[in-house]
């Protein structure tokens, strides 16, 4: 076609006007800190497996999942989920129930059997782990999968620690503990149970260890003094849980009385309901808002027909009769006497304050400092001792099957660096995606879904597993909840909201691009992208 | 086919013939008994595939025949006068974008006063907007030249309107060969346009233009209308090998051999003047006529040419421009710049005043005797006028001429003869 | 309690829907292409392309893309664009370079529904009803210099599709009062000066109602916030044959003195407060209606716009209550007339 | 309208039919001009056409053209044919008339029906009046006696057309009058341009006229010749 001159053009012909020159300021994508992964105490990824898991590819996820994590069908179930406390959803309608879909791929991959990867070819470190527990198989899971041999010496007849003997069954079934445990073992990892170490030094020059980490967890249960009669019985809620894994069930009698105010006074008040006490009294000596039990624990105590009894101490434990004095909280919040007294029927009492861990075997080892009961290690998890690491609940730290794990990936990286004479650098940390680096218009509303209960009846007469989990739809509804806070899920919003089409898409899985030929600067991308993974930068002067 | 018929009806038939698919009408006196007959043949089915649209202003039927000749399609409307000024924004449009739209100017008076009567100042007030501007000198010719229109249109890429004069040719019944369809047929191709909006081959039409170019843009305007210079004298000549008549081309002459004085003038005033030219040449006078019928593009050569060897040139225009006045005359002054025959302007025949005979053979007379000058209004009351302005200069409020002028002339507006 | 509660189920069925994609987000790599919106597909058209002169953060740039390739897809790449004089073309063909990846026309600034009409009519005499005309405008061409041309093009119910960018002022002549300037903006022929500073109250121009008294066929009004209502309605106008309209608020950085990064955030506002109803209307009654989803005081909207920065202090708090009062009115008002608290009506 | 014309293209000077033609002003043979007068929605811009077809029918040449305007219904309003046996190039109004056609006379007192109308000229009035009931006695001193004639064309349109049109009616009248176009080419023009009952109608309302105003001229002429 001749076309007149000027007038008429061709098309698209724009496309030599270069506007990127306009630009004083450059867009940029990033990835920002999700705040669940922020406070994940085992560094799990969430952000990333629950990217996978909203695809429906489950195995996917899980295999994310378990980079950090081996114990997803454990932790869907007894982790205390500090992520949901800081979901960035919370502030939009409920927390995304990041545990329920976590429980939801452990029990996935333990329908389908899928197992870790196979561990590289030795690396010829060679380590040992004393302790079998949650600590303990967390550090030899991820130094199996670093190239190391691994020995673990577990005292007990049976692995996994405080989260058999510490959790009753109704919390977490001991199948689905086996068969995480099983997995771990399968890698490679060598169990010796019922191997006690007494004398570290010993065994480590003997059985030739590069590196040891110490993960014999705190069993023994704390004793307070307690005027009694002889025929007050009184037993520890560590033994008793403990029994509860035997073969005979202890007896407790009606009313049971259960003195303190963690986590397992109320597994002991649960379990005690269970075996048949038609009065189950948790006696604390501060109030609800002091007790160091999580809520999830005392609300589903108390839905049992648990009854708290808040301000009081035992002061006194006779045959079918404790007496108990009423406290009051003074000015700094410590409990102070008040000389009021009341008497309170019961046929035993649990003591529930706290345990100890049983550091006999470090006899001798001056240059390892103990203080408070507990080893003291340097942030690398390393003790005084060269080559002695130690984690989970004989270090100073919340104690809990979360933390331990936590703790042994930790020091599965420095035990690592140990062994090939580095210091293991510390993965970045992103900047933290907070809320008001989302645009929360482009999520719709989408309340959190509820993980069904066992009927109440149930609950107290038998040991079922109370909190039931998600099937597949709405697991993936729960994981479609997520927000991806900081980091880019491919929504198009910048690829389509850019007013010179100078985003490129580069297809699923890849992301985008900025066209800085063509992006003026105008900022709109930033804007409107949902989830804060762009950032506008100065162009350089 | 012979024909004794309205002038309107006949260009009608004639634009009918030329197959036109978009057909744009707003009524406006005295063009609307074209569209109306072209609106009838539509309905009628004797004119097939065209669209007849009704709009709602002259801007938007010089607006949607733009759309439609930029969509590959032939296009045509008709205007008049105020019409004309109303649409003249999109008239420019038109030959800006060189789109062969064809247009009827049915040429009437500007107001105010408004008058619906005939002269060229519509015309005139688009002389510079890039279209080829045809006139016709009868209704032969005004049927003629808008089958010629659309051939040199297309041919060229660019707007032709034929003004032919209102009533006197629109509204008079004459005798007119109108030309058949299968004459039309074999004169004038299908419209093959040089841009057009299609989604095949898509382009952007209309762009802005800035000092970098526009100069040059503007200079291959002038050049195309160069070139209509060159065929609109050749698609004249193949027209009446067509048809078996003369019509068209850029200058028409009468009697200019040995004319001592000759007349040049635009429109149906020519057949008038032709009729003086031979009352005097009876007498043995030496005049003579030019009728131009090509104003745009302006045919100087020809001009001067047909000219000749005139001591004494007369422009009889039915236009003017104020405070300056003739218009034609500035364009044929430039043509005989270099001889020496001398220039008067005579302006006649504003808003439908007759033209008589006598009048003109008195300009004739006066020509010829030296007596003529450089500018006079034909039978202008001399006394109305300076009645006027006496009253003018005498009171602050003098109220308006125009009604002035008709008390003073104790006629009831447009009532009399 | 739960029915899982009572009954003891482990099962609690709900339908799984897309939360990250919402129906608020271009597209989301989760869901069906089909469910996804025109600009998220990287073979769009890009009826207008890089390069063009369009400032940082323009409304209207974006707009005529959402609108043109919506359209594009609609009618499977046969479409012609007839485009008014304004920014929109003045910022797209700048001769030697256009942006345009169609088949466009610019004429004049008050004639572009009659030119379509004129493209319209061409194609139908070829028989080439498939290729379809939307012809495009600015405020200034819609409502004001261009009206007469639309409202006959309308009352002849010819078969175009009139989309009118209002970014409410005559921006490309340096940002004019128009017929849909609403009231106590501040344009640079309504300063912002004396008692009742800007533009005044009780003037303007409410062209969807207009083009509904015309009687045509389909009439809608959306924002460039809203895409996937946009490219709906530029779809459905589609299906129709006959004159249709569609009023798109786009906002204009320069005009509004707004942040380029607020374009859509703004146009996001304006609807969530209520000044600029979204809805449709067919054979001239009002169909349906874009719910607020989160309804926000006009002054949300407000504050982010310095031709309003004279209803607000320095420290941004309301100084002229008064005005900001009148103007929530009007959004009432809106909110009254198309129910736009209620669930969606449809 | 479209008519066939006799003969071929535009024919020449001299090549004109033997019907009686009076000189025109200056000499120029064959130039034979009508006025019609009227008002608004009689037809008289249709008579002034058809008149001009009627010409063109018999090979003459023939110009119609109205008083340009903007009269509404019942306005008086003019009509003018020119006819010639050369081709016709002016496009002035008609300042002097040959004939003169009144097709109301109520315009008698309102109009100046005979400005340019010369010593030899026609005149037709439609009215059931004689010339001296309508003051008119005195016009037989301006113009001949015998080219003065009346004609109850309203009367005759209502008897044959069932409706008050006189126009087409007086065109037989004016052919009987002065010869410049026939009666047949009259009717043939009538029917080019009407169909049917109208047609018929007008054909024989026309005649009518014709045969009434010969009649009529023979009388005037016997009286202008006892006259003398």
């Amino acid at each position: 076609m001749e076309k007149p001159f000027a007038i008429t053009l061709d098309v698209g012909s724009s496309l030599a006007n270069k506007t990127g020159s306009w630009r004083v300021e450059r867009p940029v994508y990033i990835d920002r800190l999700p705040p669940c992964n922020d406070a994940c105490p085992a560094g799990e990824n969430v952000q990333g497996w629950l990217y996978y898991a909203e695809a429906g590819e489950y195995e996917q996820a899980w295999r994310q999942l378990v980079q950090d994590n081996p114990f997803p069908a454990v932790m869907g179930r007894v982790c205390y989920h500090p992520c949901e406390t800081v979901c960035n959803r919370a502030q939009l309608d409920e927390a995304v129930g990041i545990n329920a879909v976590e429980r939801f791929l452990g029990d996935q991959a333990i329908e389908h059997g899928w197992s870790f990867e196979a561990a590289p070819p030795s690396s010829g470190g060679r380590v040992l782990v004393v302790g079998a527990g949650p600590a303990g198989l967390s550090t030899a899971y991820h130094l199996r999968r670093l190239g190391h041999a691994v020995v673990i010496y577990e005292a007990g007849a049976t692995p996994g620690g405080m989260m058999r003997f510490g959790i009753p069954k109704y919390r977490l079934p001991r199948d689905v503990l086996d068969a995480e445990v099983e997995r771990i073992c399968a890698l490679g990892v060598e169990l010796h149970l019922n191997r006690k170490v007494t004398d570290l030094p010993v065994t480590m020059r003997d059985d030739g260890f590069d590196a040891v980490f110490l993960a014999v967890g705190a069993q023994l249960a704390k004793r307070a003094y307690l005027p009694a009669g002889d025929s007050a019985h009184i037993l520890d809620a560590v033994s008793l849980l403990h029994s509860m894994e035997g073969a005979s069930p202890p007896r407790l009698g009606r009313r049971v009385v259960v003195y303190g105010g963690g986590d397992t006074a109320m597994d002991a008040a649960r379990t005690a309901r269970r075996l048949g006490a038609t009065d189950a009294v948790v006696v604390y000596r501060r109030t609800r808002e002091r007790m160091p039990a999580h809520d999830v624990e005392v609300e589903e105590a108390t839905d049992e027909g648990v009854f708290m009894k808040w301000l009081s101490t035992i002061t006194e434990v006779d045959e079918g009769q404790i007496l108990l004095e009423q406290m009051v909280l003074d000015d700094k919040g410590f409990p102070q006497p008040t000389g009021r007294f009341e008497k309170l029927d019961a046929d035993c009492v649990v003591l529930a304050l706290g345990e100890e861990s049983d550091l006999s075997l470090l006899t001798g080892m001056d240059d390892v400092e103990i203080a408070d009961g507990v080893v003291q290690v340097g942030p690398d998890l390393m003790t005084g001792h060269p080559g002695l690491f130690a984690g989970g609940d004989v270090v100073p730290a919340e104690r809990t099957a979360t933390n331990a794990i936590g703790n042994g990936k930790r020091a599965a990286r420095t035990i690592d660096g140990w062994l090939r004479g580095e210091t293991p650098r510390e993965p970045a940390r992103h900047e933290l995606a907070s809320f008001e680096h989302l645009n929360t218009w482009y999520y719709a509303d989408a309340p959190k879904t509820e993980r069904p209960r066992l009927e109440l009846v149930r609950r107290t007469s038998t040991f079922d597993e109370v909190v039931g989990g998600l099937d597949e739809t709405n697991a993936l509804f729960e994981a479609r909840r997520c927000l991806s806070c900081g980091n880019c899920f491919e929504c198009d919003n910048c690829f389509g909201v850019c007013p010179d089409n100078a985003v490129v898409k580069l297809g699923p899985g890849k992301r985008y691009e900025f066209d800085y030929d063509y992006c003026k600067g105008c900022g709109i991308c930033m804007v409107e992208c949902p989830c804060g993974a762009i950032v506008m930068e100065p162009e350089r002067a | 086919m012979l024909s004794q018929l309205e002038g309107s009806r006949a260009v009608a038939g004639a634009v009918v013939c030329c197959r036109p698919q978009v057909v744009c009408a707003y009524p406006i006196t005295p063009q609307t008994h074209i569209v109306e007959a072209i609106g009838a043949s539509v309905k009628s089915r004797q004119l097939k595939h065209c669209r007849f649209i009704n709009v709602e202003s002259e801007f938007a039927a010089m607006s949607v025949a733009i759309g439609a000749s930029a969509t590959g399609a032939r296009a045509y409307t008709a205007t008049a006068s105020q019409g004309l000024l109303f649409m003249i924004e999109a008239v420019y449009n038109a030959a800006g974008l060189g789109l062969p739209v064809v247009m009827t100017l049915a040429n009437r008076a500007i107001g105010a006063p408004i008058n619906i009567w005939n002269d060229h100042s519509d015309a005139m007030a688009v002389r510079d907007s890039g279209w080829v501007m045809l006139f016709a000198e009868d209704n032969q010719t005004a049927t003629d030249l808008h089958v010629q229109a659309f051939r040199l249109a297309e041919e060229l890429s660019l707007p032709v309107m034929v003004c032919m004069d209102g009533y006197v040719l629109t509204h008079a019944t004459e005798r007119v060969d109108v030309p058949t369809q299968e004459q039309v047929d074999a004169f004038l191709p299908p419209y093959k346009p040089r841009q057009v909006l299609d989604p095949a081959d898509p382009v952007s039409i209309g762009a802005m233009v800035g000092p970098e170019a526009f100069t040059e843009v503007r200079y291959l305007a002038h050049a195309k209308q160069l070139q209509a210079l060159e065929r609109i004298g050749e698609v004249a000549g193949e027209f009446a090998e067509g048809f078996g008549r003369h019509s068209g081309g850029l200058v028409s002459t009468y009697h200019v051999e040995d004319a001592e004085v000759v007349i040049v003038a635009l429109g149906s005033v020519l057949g008038t003047i032709k009729d003086a030219t031979d009352e005097l040449r009876a007498n043995g006078a030496r005049v003579g006529v030019v009728g131009i019928t090509s104003f745009r593009p302006f045919p100087l050569d020809a001009l001067r040419e047909a000219i000749g060897d005139a001591r004494k040139v007369v422009v009889v225009e039915r236009a003017f421009s104020a405070g300056f006045g003739g218009v034609l005359s500035t364009d044929v002054g430039l043509a005989i710049s270099d001889a020496k025959a001398r220039l008067s302007t005579v302006v006649a025949g504003l808003g439908g005043r007759a033209v008589t005979e006598a009048g003109l053979i008195g300009v004739f007379e006066d020509a010829l005797g030296d007596r003529l000058e450089a500018l006079r209004f034909l039978d202008l009351d001399k006394d109305v006028v300076d009645r006027e302005l006496a009253r003018m200069a005498g009171t602050r409020r003098s109220g308006p001429s125009a009604e002035n002028v008709l008390r003073d002339l104790g006629t009831v507006a447009s009532g009399a003869l | 309690m739960s029915k899982a509660e009572t009954d003891g189920a482990i099962t609690t069925t709900q339908p799984v829907k897309f939360y990250q994609v919402g129906s608020f987000a271009v597209g989301n790599r989760l869901v069906d292409p089909s469910l996804r919106t025109v600009q998220a597909d990287a073979a769009r058209t890009n009826a207008i392309t890089s390069g063009h002169r369009a400032c940082q953060g323009c409304g209207e740039a974006l707009g005529a893309r959402y609108v043109l390739d919506a359209a594009m897809r609609a009618t499977g790449g046969k479409l012609v664009a007839v485009n008014a004089t304004g920014c929109l073309e003045v910022f797209t063909t700048p001769y030697p370079e256009t942006s345009w990846q169609l088949p466009w026309l610019h004429s004049l600034f008050g004639n572009a529904a009659s030119v379509a009409t004129g493209v319209a009519a061409a194609l139908e005499v070829q028989g080439r009803n498939d290729v379809r005309v939307i012809a495009q405008a600015g405020d200034g061409g819609t409502v004001d210099i261009g009206f007469g041309c639309l409202s006959g093009m309308f009352e002849r119910n010819d078969d175009v599709l009139f989309v009118c960018y209002d970014n409410e002022a005559y921006m490309n002549t340096g940002v004019q009062r128009s017929g849909a300037t609403p009231p106590a903006a501040r344009t640079a022929t309504t300063e912002a000066v004396g008692r009742e500073p800007g533009n005044p109250f009780d003037q303007g121009k409410n062209l969807p109602r207009l083009a509904m008294a015309h009687g045509i066929r389909y009439v809608a009004t959306a924002t460039v916030a809203d895409l996937h209502d946009l490219e709906a309605k530029v779809e459905r106008a589609m299906d129709f044959r006959g004159a249709r309209y569609l009023h798109l608020l786009v906002p204009c950085p320069l005009g509004w003195s707004s942040a380029p990064a607020d374009t859509i955030r703004i146009a996001r506002l304006a609807k969530e407060s209520g000044l600029f109803p979204v809805f449709e209307a067919v054979d001239g009654e009002v169909t349906a209606a874009s719910g607020i989803r989160r309804l926000v005081p006009v002054e949300e909207y407000l504050r982010l716009q310095g031709r309003f920065r004279h209803l607000f202090d320095s420290s941004g708090a309301v100084a002229r209550t008064d005005i900001v009062a009148r103007l929530q009115k009007l959004a009432d008002a809106n909110v009254e007339r198309f129910g736009l608290l209620q669930p969606e009506v449809t | 309208m479209t008519v066939r014309a006799q003969g071929e293209h535009r024919v020449a000077a001299g090549e004109v039919d033997g019907s009686t033609t009076t000189a025109g002003p200056r000499g120029r043979p064959e130039l034979f001009q009508v006025r019609f007068h009227g008002r608004g929605g009689q037809g008289v811009v249709t008579a002034a056409e058809l008149l001009s077809v009627a010409a063109f029918l018999q090979g003459r040449f023939a110009q119609a053209f109205p008083s340009f305007g903007s009269e509404r219904a019942g306005a008086p309003v003019v009509a003018f044919c020119r006819i010639s046996g050369t081709e016709i190039r002016t496009h002035a109004p008609v300042d002097a008339p040959d004939a003169v056609v009144v097709q109301d006379a109520t315009l008698l007192h309102q109009v100046d029906l005979f400005n340019g109308l010369g010593p030899e000229g026609y005149l037709l009035v439609n009215t059931t009046h004689s010339l001296d009931d309508m003051g008119l006695g005195g016009l037989a001193d301006r113009l001949h006696r015998e080219r003065i004639v009346t004609v109850p064309a309203t009367d005759l349109a209502l008897e044959y057309l069932g409706r008050p049109v006189p126009n087409v009616v007086l065109l037989g009248g004016l052919a009987a009058l002065c010869g410049v176009v026939s009666l047949d080419s009259v009717v043939a023009a009538v029917h080019e341009r009407f169909a049917g009952a109208v047609a018929d109608g007008n054909a024989a309302a026309a005649t009518e006229a014709y045969r009434l105003v010969t009649a009529e001229a023979k009388t005037a002429n016997k009286e202008a010749v006892a006259h003398a």
